[in-house]
């Protein structure tokens, strides 16, 4: 079913808060979690919202990206805690989330899972820099961010993982928050997309609402338009990285400083191998590989962490981008992970994210697959 | 109490099935065989169906696996509880059950295997060739060879009916292995009768210069005149003699002389008479006119038996005859394609070798005439089954299959642009995925498979290209020539001829056809007590039946055993090592090369060598020694041990030595742990290099015995782990599959429960009244369930169903819901299922308010009730695949063909006048079911064949069914009023598919019980505890369904039998510290070996299921899945020594 | 078919049917066949015929008088089956039925036999001349004339026979026609 | 070496010049000869067509008679038809007692009784297995060389009785061509059928198949036969066969023993070469 969310004065996002009001206050939600506008700052930060009143500092729809808040739905969901939480995750947020219930890492059966077309978002020394110089309000971001598809804030490149996401729609989910090809004067439409999320809705007592006529087309227009970035991508980082040379090049400035793993919303171990005494060479080792190559950099490994994540996890990207925003060094790991990851997703058949039914790869074992490629018969 | 011990004569892949079960139980083997190599007639082929790929290995050990060799079976086997005589013989066995004297005979080789290095020269000097038997003759092989390509064993044996005993090999043995026994020839005395001078004086001569005593005679009379003065030997005597032929003077002579050795001798065309003549007692037969060479070595085959073998008599509680079949040979037939004459007609095992990649061809498929590329193909069936004039009124039952097989395989392997086609009269696809691996040769592979009988074979004479005519007539009468460039006979199967000998001497009984005769119900017990009959002995089977028969033989050993009071020995009351303290040892590691007879210095720089490893700080020290393979050398070596006292070693040797079993004595004796003991077959590395790159030599060496010494600086010594395993069974079904699993594992000394949801235990047996050969069902159902309900290790649930179960490592907790009682838990250590099947129901499209048309269920329980009187029928008509064998259940239900004769046959019995009508797509009648085929074809039955896409037609009318077909010789349609219609609907399993879940089995696409490897193990799942046995495993006749239940005991008992477990040494752990819990190992584990333990909240292995594969550390990103012993540290360390 | 539904048939066939009962119709037989052009219908034919009962076609056809005892399918069934013999059999039958279609080649053995019966050996000049009266068509000889003229020339067939032979086979012909009564 | 011997109405009629060059092949081979005394016909096909009993009691009555002159055990015959005649009696009796009383029964007649202890066998037998193949060559000495000679064996000799040869691919005749250092043509004719009394009855029929024999032997400089029937059938119609199928497939068509005879060094006259239907001189014009 679709009901609508009215402007509340005349405001895009508080007739936004308005819903989640709402439906924090109905019987069937206990907590909320979404985006909120910290006290005295311009920071967005996921938050769990209990008190109806809180709701008011919520901005659904920003620029603002500081993490894969997947990562936090699962620390709220891996376990039991006797209560319904509904839950505000971008398209990205989703699928990573839903990777990890796949991994036993998080569970649904708590949540009501809410999706919101995607608003794109700038990296965080972007969003910082953004803040500074003139922002534009919140609900003028939004009139923006959803006329058209552009690449560009206030001369700010958005993120690249958003120019070239070629999934920027939720799916999968409780319900939906519809706003590309709404017309905002008549407000925003919400859509359910499982029985629970219909239920909450009729709840809700609010007025139906039908499917904008022209969404469909903008939805296939906006996805033309990344995917075609998405190639010029893959091409170029393909180019920059096609030999062992060019790769060490690459992720020359990498200091080991694994942050790039620990904003991953996939990368869920909660002991990374290269932690442990594996990587903890013995200085005899260091001697021989110097005495090899007459010169050994330090630290060792760096491109074989990548390399050891990408085996690990390049099945399960969702393509969010926090690796990159999360480099001090400024590597784009994105741009690598996302080209390897379509390979390796394409060689599976695997789509990360989109069902939690769908078994990651390598817990499947077909006696031949891959013929071509292991050469057994 | 005594451990018990069983001799199984033959280890071939039943055999071996039969030691490993009862030595994984505990019980002591004696595993012999004849041949020079173990394995069998599975070491020739390469492929079987359905996966077009070899899973012998997978019949190894699971749990304490490493007391046994952990590679492929066509290598060799070693276990601990098994010792393997080859080239030895069963020769007869006296006595009772628990107490059985067998005599061996063994052949010693003339080669001293502690003395021979395998390093070739006799092999390279001898002068003879002979037919390699290994790739059926189309090779040629020197007279002193190594057994079998894939062998281990590094031993040259010598073949001594082929040898000249020229002695260059002698001579040229560098260790002195070879040794001639002196030879005595004179005193083998031979007497050579025959009414043609020229025969008897050129044979004369011939024998003579070998050496032997010989004497001739020319009529039976004289000869035994002769005999009257002299003791012979051998004698050699011509069957058709005028007065007294060769047949009389054989039984004649063996009544003067009984241990005689008698060969015939006949022309061409009397091959018969001296078929017969063996069967009588004579060794062998010549066919004349004979080639001298074939004399002598038939005459010193003789010999050598006489002279050198030497008995060995055993105690057994238990013997298990495994000696298999044989092929049969067209030569010796009426041979109408030519085999053996026209070129490019092969048997089927010829054209396993043509295409096998260590055959003839190395994998190319040449024309033997041409030396063109093969490109059409023949298949011919029945050559030498279904054929009476062949001696064979039964069926071989597996060569349908295995021709399909080769026709993917050949595809697969040539290309799908080459032309197969089959020959056959009906398409005996009798398993329950068989019919659906036809269909895919059929449609995926388009092979064309012709339903007719291809009378004789020509070359073609127009062509002269080697291409073979063969004529045959459709089955509209027309009459069509095809070519082909090969075409392989479908050689049917025979008994092994030292087996039905040694039957027909020690008062076993045979069938008319010669195989092993087995008692009522059973097909591992033959008629004499104590010994059982495995494998294919006994009557034509597949692998996985030859495999459940050896296991259900295995079983039948285990219940002797217990009876006798013999015990298993236990398993885990192995010392444990004192592994923490080597744990805590620095590692000291010693480096030792054996140089196999060679200077190792003109190939590698040792100074360097030395000087580059010793820079590794727990690199001890490096050697070089001489022969490890020989007993001086094995002494050296632990002289060096004694003297530099590592705790780690590293071996350079060449394969044979290097394999498991010998290294595994080493740390025994030296004291070194076996897990820290490292090799490296440096002798194949050296091979590779020209002598003149020594730099580059010795690079690649150093490389590897880096990486070498890498693995055991940081590899500590593994425990094999213990786990606790409960040893009572849990039997779910009260058929006869599930009383006879019970009552055998409770026979072996376990506790059961049986679990049964109806308030009756039979299952579909209850039902039933006469076998096909005309046992009485109901007497033998009784029997067994009255043995069931008095036996103390049985508790029988009636009316109960298992509600739900959960699998700890080492046992089950299943919960069982009982009708009207309290429900009760339960723990077991093993689960059998055991569900059964039922008759599909009649797909009825008419209204037959009176009954007419039946299942074959309705109609025997029909006529028990008397509601059925076959006197008052006229006519009936019997409809085979009714519902069965097209889309929905594309299976074969193997049983209802012969059920079908089987109530033919009884309706002809009870009215004579009836006309009994049979409406078939393919007469499954298989094996020495075919008897009953011809039987019925006798009594008058009459037998329609329809094709799937024509069914029979019914229509009920007043008191009658009309039936609808075609006949399609005459082609013309047939209406048939009958009294009743009787259809075969088939088998449904009845196994839920939550029911597996709960145990952790699967299912296969028709609901069946999915096996671990539908070959080679056949009743278990992929978890190690649960089995399956009769329908809910397959359709099976009754037998078939008793031997997988004895199979699935055995596999149970295999378990049952140990209080402990020991794992391998390689197994899987959990670092529960930095676990994720996501479950993806659990997932994964292709063993079921990890659970969530959701009370600790972590995972845990049963060390017993883990097989130590990796998937789980493969999938494990944070590394806490690990493999103990192979942590990814050593294994990064490995990699880099060996790129450095 | 007035003759089709002649019981005698069935019982004349009864025998033969015995003996092929257990044909599995391979098709062995068929293809064996150098005379298969010639038949109608084919050998397996035959015996589906023969075991459905349909004696009635089966004498309607002519195949089985082509049988020139090659011995090819008797060597060759799988089932062991002795088919020339159930082909001579049928030769019997029919010529003991005295079918008319089969009256040639039956008249032909029956002269030979006569010959046999009078003379112990094969009076050729003699046999031939009976049977060509039995046929009564005069045109008959001159299919056999040029053989005939041949053998004549070469002093092959004469009218007195070159040695003794004067066999009392008469009697050994009546006690086997009281035997097979 | 001694046989008794089994002529056979053809020998004495139609095919006599078989016996005489059986004859004289053995006497030069020292095998001799002893006919069975008052010998009678076998039956031919004729008595299988016409009676069951007959069929077995025609040739019985031979074989009895062979076992009551108590000298030799073994009957040479040297017509194929005669030979599968009274091989069938000698095989049949031996499982089928019932019949051997009936045939005793009809012997009685004329005071015969038959035991069954005479081994039937056919010259192509005694002459590939029995005489020694060393003395041909000798006396021969490659007479023959040059010449391609096709077996031809029909299959009276062979089938159903297996005794000396393979029943589908025969091979006894070829050692015995090339002791005459003649070469065996190579062919797949040697065991067809030729028709058998087919050519009379059904000619037709009868024709078709030994057109396919001789169109098979284009190539051969003659065709040996060891049977009456087959020499017959494959001589007389060459002509007409000939014109029928448009192209000349005439041929010499000899007695095995004839060949051999000539190869020994007999004349033509010795192995009754004249009375052949086939052109012969063919024959003898290739030899020199």
């Amino acid at each position: 079913m679709m009901i609508k969310i009215e402007q509340e004065d005349n405001s895009l996002t508080k007739g936004l808060q308005q819903f989640f009001k709402r439906l924090l206050e109905s019987e069937e939600i206990d907590a909320l979690f979404l985006p909120v506008r910290l006290k005295d700052s311009f920071s967005i930060m996921p938050s769990l919202v209990t008190d109806p009143a809180q709701i008011e500092a919520a901005v659904p729809l920003s620029p603002s990206f500081p993490l894969n808040s997947g990562r936090m739905v699962s620390r709220l969901s891996y376990k039991e805690s006797g209560r319904k939480t509904a839950v505000l995750l971008r398209p990205c947020e989703i699928r990573a989330f839903i990777e990890l219930i796949k991994l036993k890492q998080g569970s649904r059966q708590e949540l009501i899972l809410i999706g919101i077309d995607c608003p794109k978002a700038l990296s965080l020394s972007d969003y910082a820099a953004y803040m500074e110089k003139d922002p534009l309000d919140d609900d003028a971001y939004i009139q923006k961010v959803f006329s058209a598809n552009e690449e560009t804030l206030n001369g700010f490149n958005f993120s690249s993982a958003c120019n070239t996401c070629e999934n920027p729609f939720p799916v999968n989910t409780d319900m939906n928050i519809l706003l590309q090809g709404v017309d905002f004067s008549d407000g925003m439409i919400v859509e359910s997309g499982s029985e629970a999320g219909r239920n909450i809705l009729e709840s809700l007592n609010m007025s139906e609402a039908s499917m904008p006529e022209k969404r469909e087309e903008i939805m296939a227009q906006i996805k033309e338009v990344n995917s075609k970035a998405n190639e010029a991508m893959v091409e170029d980082i393909t180019e920059k990285t096609d030999s062992i040379l060019k790769l060490n090049a690459f992720f020359d400035r990498c200091i080991n400083c694994y942050n790039c793993r620990n904003m991953c919303p996939v990368c869920y171990c909660k002991e990374c191998v290269f932690n442990t005494d594996v990587f903890y060479h013995q200085p005899v080792q260091y001697h021989q590989w110097a005495e090899k190559k007459g010169l050994v950099k330090l630290p060792t490994d760096t491109v074989f962490y990548h390399l050891t994540r990408l085996a690990h996890i390049s099945h399960a990207c969702v393509g969010c981008g926090q690796c990159s925003n999360a480099c001090p060094s400024d590597i784009n790991v994105f741009e690598v992970f996302k080209s390897v990851a379509q390979t390796t997703q394409a060689a599976f058949g695997y789509s990360p994210g989109i069902d939690e039914n769908e078994p990651p790869p390598l817990s499947v074992f077909n006696e031949r697959e891959f013929e071509d490629i292991v050469g057994i018969k | 109490m005594a451990i018990g011990k069983t001799l199984v004569a033959g280890a071939g892949l039943s055999g071996i099935r039969s030691a490993l079960d009862l030595a994984e139980t505990g019980y002591k083997v004696l595993l012999i065989d004849q041949s020079d190599h173990i394995g069998g007639l599975l070491c020739q082929l390469d492929n079987q169906f359905p996966t077009s790929k070899c899973g012998y290995c997978r019949m190894l050990p699971m749990f304490d696996r490493d007391r046994s060799s952990q590679h492929c079976l066509r290598k060799g086997l070693f276990h601990e509880n098994i010792e393997i005589l080859l080239s030895t013989q069963l020769m007869s066995v006296e006595g009772e059950p628990g107490d059985l004297k067998v005599t061996l005979k063994q052949n010693p080789s003339l080669i001293d295997p502690s003395l021979c290095t395998g390093c070739g020269e006799c092999e390279r000097v001898c002068s003879v060739f002979v037919d390699d038997p290994f790739n059926e003759g189309l090779t040629k092989r020197k007279a002193v060879y190594l057994p079998s390509p894939q062998s281990f064993s590094n031993a040259y044996t010598i073949d001594y009916t082929a040898c000249t005993r020229c002695g260059e090999c002698e001579k040229i043995c560098p260790t002195g292995a070879i040794k001639f026994i002196d030879q005595d020839r004179e005193k083998f005395k031979i007497l050579v009768v025959d009414d043609e001078k020229i025969v008897r004086d050129s044979m004369k001569e011939w024998l003579k210069e070998e050496g032997f005593s010989v004497a001739t005679a020319d009529s039976g009379q004289k000869a035994l005149e002769l005999m009257d003065d002299r003791l012979f030997n051998m004698m050699l005597t011509d069957i058709k003699m005028p007065g007294m032929d060769g047949v009389e003077l054989l039984a004649k002579a063996k009544e003067k002389n009984e241990d005689l050795c008698v060969i015939m001798m006949t022309a061409y065309a009397a091959v018969d008479s001296a078929v017969d003549a063996m069967k009588q007692g004579a060794l062998d037969y010549l066919t004349k006119p004979f080639d001298p060479d074939v004399l002598i070595s038939m005459a010193l085959k003789v010999y050598h038996e006489f002279e050198i073998a030497e008995a060995r008599v055993e105690q057994v509680d238990a013997l298990i005859l495994a000696g298999g079949t044989q092929f049969y040979k067209p030569e010796l037939g009426k041979n109408p394609y030519g085999y053996g004459v026209l070129p490019g007609v092969v048997t089927g095992m010829e054209f396993e070798r043509l295409i096998s990649g260590t055959g003839l061809g190395k994998g190319k498929l040449i024309h033997p005439k041409t030396g063109k590329p093969v490109r059409k193909i023949a298949w011919f069936q029945c050559v030498g089954s279904r054929d009476v004039q062949a001696d064979a009124g039964f069926c071989s039952s597996v060569c349908c299959m295995i021709s399909i097989k080769e026709a993917i395989l050949a595809k697969e392997k040539y290309g799908q642009d080459l032309e197969t086609t089959l020959f056959y009269m009906d398409m005996r696809t009798i398993g329950k995925s068989f019919d659906e691996y036809r269909l895919k040769a059929q449609e995926e592979n388009q092979v064309r498979f012709v339903r007719a009988r291809i009378h004789s074979l020509d070359e073609d004479l127009k062509k002269k290209d080697g291409s073979l005519l063969a004529r045959y007539v459709d089955l509209q009468g027309n009459i069509h020539e095809d070519d082909f460039d090969l075409v392989v006979l479908a050689t049917g199967q025979r008994p092994a001829k030292q087996m039905t000998e040694l039957a027909v001497k020690n008062d076993i009984g045979i069938n008319p056809w010669g195989f092993i005769e087995t008692t009522p119900f059973s097909i591992i017990k033959t008629s004499r007590a104590g010994i059982l009959s495995g494998g294919s002995l006994s009557g034509l089977k597949d692998i996985s039946d030859s495999v459940t028969c050896a296991s259900a033989a295995a079983l039948g050993a285990c219940k002797i055993m217990h009876e006798a009071g013999k015990q298993p020995i236990d398993a885990h009351a192995i010392d444990m090592d004192d592994l923490t303290i080597l744990a805590r040892e620095n590692p000291r590691i010693l480096t030792v090369l054996c140089s196999c007879d060679k200077d190792l210095s003109q190939t590698l720089d040792l100074e360097k060598l030395k000087l580059d490893l010793d820079r590794i700080p727990e690199n001890q020290s490096v050697e070089i020694m001489d022969k490890f393979c020989t007993d001086e050398g094995w002494k050296t070596l632990a002289d060096m041990i004694q003297k530099t006292n590592p705790n780690r070693l590293i071996l350079g040797a060449c394969l044979p030595c290097i394999q498991k079993q010998r290294v595994k004595e080493l740390s025994k004796e030296s004291g070194l742990h076996s897990s820290l003991v490292e090799t490296l077959d440096i002798i194949s590395i050296l091979k590779q290099y020209p002598d003149s790159q020594i730099p580059k030599t010795t690079q690649r060496i150093e490389r590897e015995l880096k990486a070498l010494i890498s693995k055991a600086r940081f590899k500590n010594p593994v425990p094999g782990e213990r786990l606790e395993s409960n040893q009572n069974a849990l039997v779910i079904g009260g058929g006869i599959a599930g009383i006879t699993a019970a009552l055998s594992i409770a026979d072996c000394g376990y506790h059961v429960d049986l679990v049964e949801k109806d308030d009756a235990i039979g299952g579909n047996l209850l039902w039933m009244d006469k076998t096909v050969d005309n046992l009485d069902i109901q007497a033998y159902l009784d029997e067994k369930v009255k043995e069931l309900e008095s036996h103390n290790q049985v508790t029988i649930h009636k009316k109960t169903k298992t509600e739900s179960t959960a699998q700890n490592p080492g046992e089950f907790l299943t919960f069982l819901k009982k009708d009207g009682e309290p429900d009760e838990t339960i723990l077991h250590g093993v689960t059998l299922l055991a569900t059964g099947g039922s008759q599909a129901p009649l797909m009825k499209d008419n209204e037959d308010p009176q009954q007419k048309e039946l299942t074959q269920k309705e109609f025997e329980m029909g006529v028990q009730d008397h509601k059925i009187d076959p006197e008052k029928l006229e006519t009936v008509v019997m409809i085979q695949c009714s519902g069965t064998r097209d889309e929905k259940r594309n299976y074969c239900s193997r049983v209802c063909c012969i059920r079908a004769l089987k109530n033919a046959l009884f309706l002809k019995d009870k009215n004579s006048d009836i006309q009994v009508y049979i409406l078939y797509r393919d007469m499954m009648s298989y094996g020495f079911y075919e008897e009953y085929y011809t039987e019925a074809k006798n009594r008058g039955v009459i037998f329609f064949q329809y094709d799937s896409a024509n069914k029979p037609l019914t229509q009920i009318q007043e008191d009658k069914v009309l039936v609808k077909t075609r006949d399609l010789l005459l082609d013309m349609p047939v209406e048939i009023e009958a009294d009743c219609v009787i259809h075969a609907t088939g088998i449904l399993p009845d196994l839920p598919a939550e029911l597996a879940d709960q145990y952790g089995a699967d299912l296969d696409t028709f609901h069946f019980f999915k096996e671990a490897d539908s070959k080679f193990r056949p009743v278990d799942s992929m978890n190690y505890r649960v089995f399956s046995c009769g329908l809910s495993l397959k359709p099976c006749t009754i037998e078939e369904a008793v031997a997988s239940a004895e199979a699935a005991a055995i596999r149970a008992v295999r378990i049952l039998s140990h209080e402990r477990l020991v794992s391998g040494k390689m197994v899987a752990d959990t670092r529960t510290a930095t676990c994720s819990m996501c479950e993806m190992c659990v997932d994964t584990c292709p063993y079921g070996a990890r659970f969530v333990d959701s009370l600790e909240e972590k995972i845990v292995i049963d060390p017993a299921a883990c097989q130590g594969c990796g998937v789980c550390a493969a999938v494990c990103p944070s590394g806490s899945a690990v493999l103990e012993g192979l942590d990814r540290r050593l294994m990064l360390d490995v990699i880099d020594m060996a790129l450095l | 078919m007035g003759q089709a539904n002649n019981k005698g048939y069935l019982e004349q066939t009864e025998t033969i049917k015995t003996m092929i009962q257990t044909c599995i119709q391979c098709g062995t037989c068929t293809a064996s066949c150098p005379n298969i052009e010639f038949m109608d219908i084919t050998p397996r034919h035959m015996w589906r015929l023969l075991l459905m009962d349909h004696v009635d076609a089966l004498f309607l056809s002519k195949s089985f008088i082509m049988c020139s005892s090659c011995y090819y399918c008797t060597l060759r069934c799988p089932r062991g089956l002795e088919l020339t013999n159930a082909m001579s059999l049928l030769k019997q039958t029919a010529s003991k039925l005295k079918l008319k279609q089969f009256q040639r080649s039956s008249l032909f053995y029956k002269a030979f036999l006569d010959s046999v019966k009078k003379h112990g050996r094969v009076k050729e000049i003699e046999f031939m001349t009976h049977f060509f009266i039995s046929m009564k068509n005069p045109m008959i000889p001159f299919g056999f004339a040029p053989l005939g003229l041949k053998l004549m020339l070469k002093g092959k067939v004469r009218p007195e026979f070159p040695s003794g032979g004067s066999g009392k086979l008469t009697a050994l012909f009546k006690k086997v026609a009281e035997l097979e009564e | 070496m001694k046989y008794l011997y089994y002529p056979g109405c053809s020998l004495e009629g139609t095919s006599l010049e078989y016996d005489i060059s059986t004859k004289i092949l053995l006497e030069a081979v020292d095998v001799q000869l002893e006919e069975i005394e008052d010998w009678t016909c076998c039956g031919a096909t004729a008595a299988e067509s016409q009676s069951h009993l007959l069929s077995y009691v025609l040739p019985a009555r031979n074989l009895a008679l062979a076992e009551k002159m108590n000298s030799e055990r073994q009957i040479l015959v040297p017509c194929s038809a005669c030979y599968l005649n009274l091989k069938k009696v000698e095989e049949v009796i031996k499982k089928d007692k019932d019949l051997l009383g009936k045939i005793n029964a009809v012997l009685a007649e004329e005071d015969l009784v038959l035991k069954g202890d005479v081994i039937v066998k056919h010259l192509l037998d005694v002459l590939s297995n029995d005489v020694d193949i060393e003395k041909i060559k000798e006396i021969s000495q490659n007479k023959m060389s040059g010449l391609v000679i096709a077996p031809y064996y029909g299959c009276q000799c062979l089938r159903p009785f297996t005794v000396f040869d393979d029943p589908e691919d025969p091979h006894s005749m070829d050692e015995l061509i090339r002791a005459t250092g003649a070469q065996p043509f190579e062919w797949d004719m040697g065991a067809q059928c030729c028709g058998a009394s087919n050519t009379s009855t059904k000619p037709e029929a009868g024709m078709a198949l030994v057109g396919r024999i001789l169109k098979s032997a284009k190539g051969a400089d003659a065709i040996l036969t060891v049977c009456p029937m087959c020499q017959m059938n494959l001589e007389s119609s060459q002509k007409k066969i000939s014109h029928k199928e448009g192209i000349d497939l005439e041929i010499p068509v000899l007695f095995l023993p004839q060949f051999l005879g000539l190869a020994m060094g007999k004349t033509q006259n010795d192995v009754r070469l004249d009375l052949n239907l086939s052109d012969t001189g063919k024959l003898i014009k290739a030899r020199v």
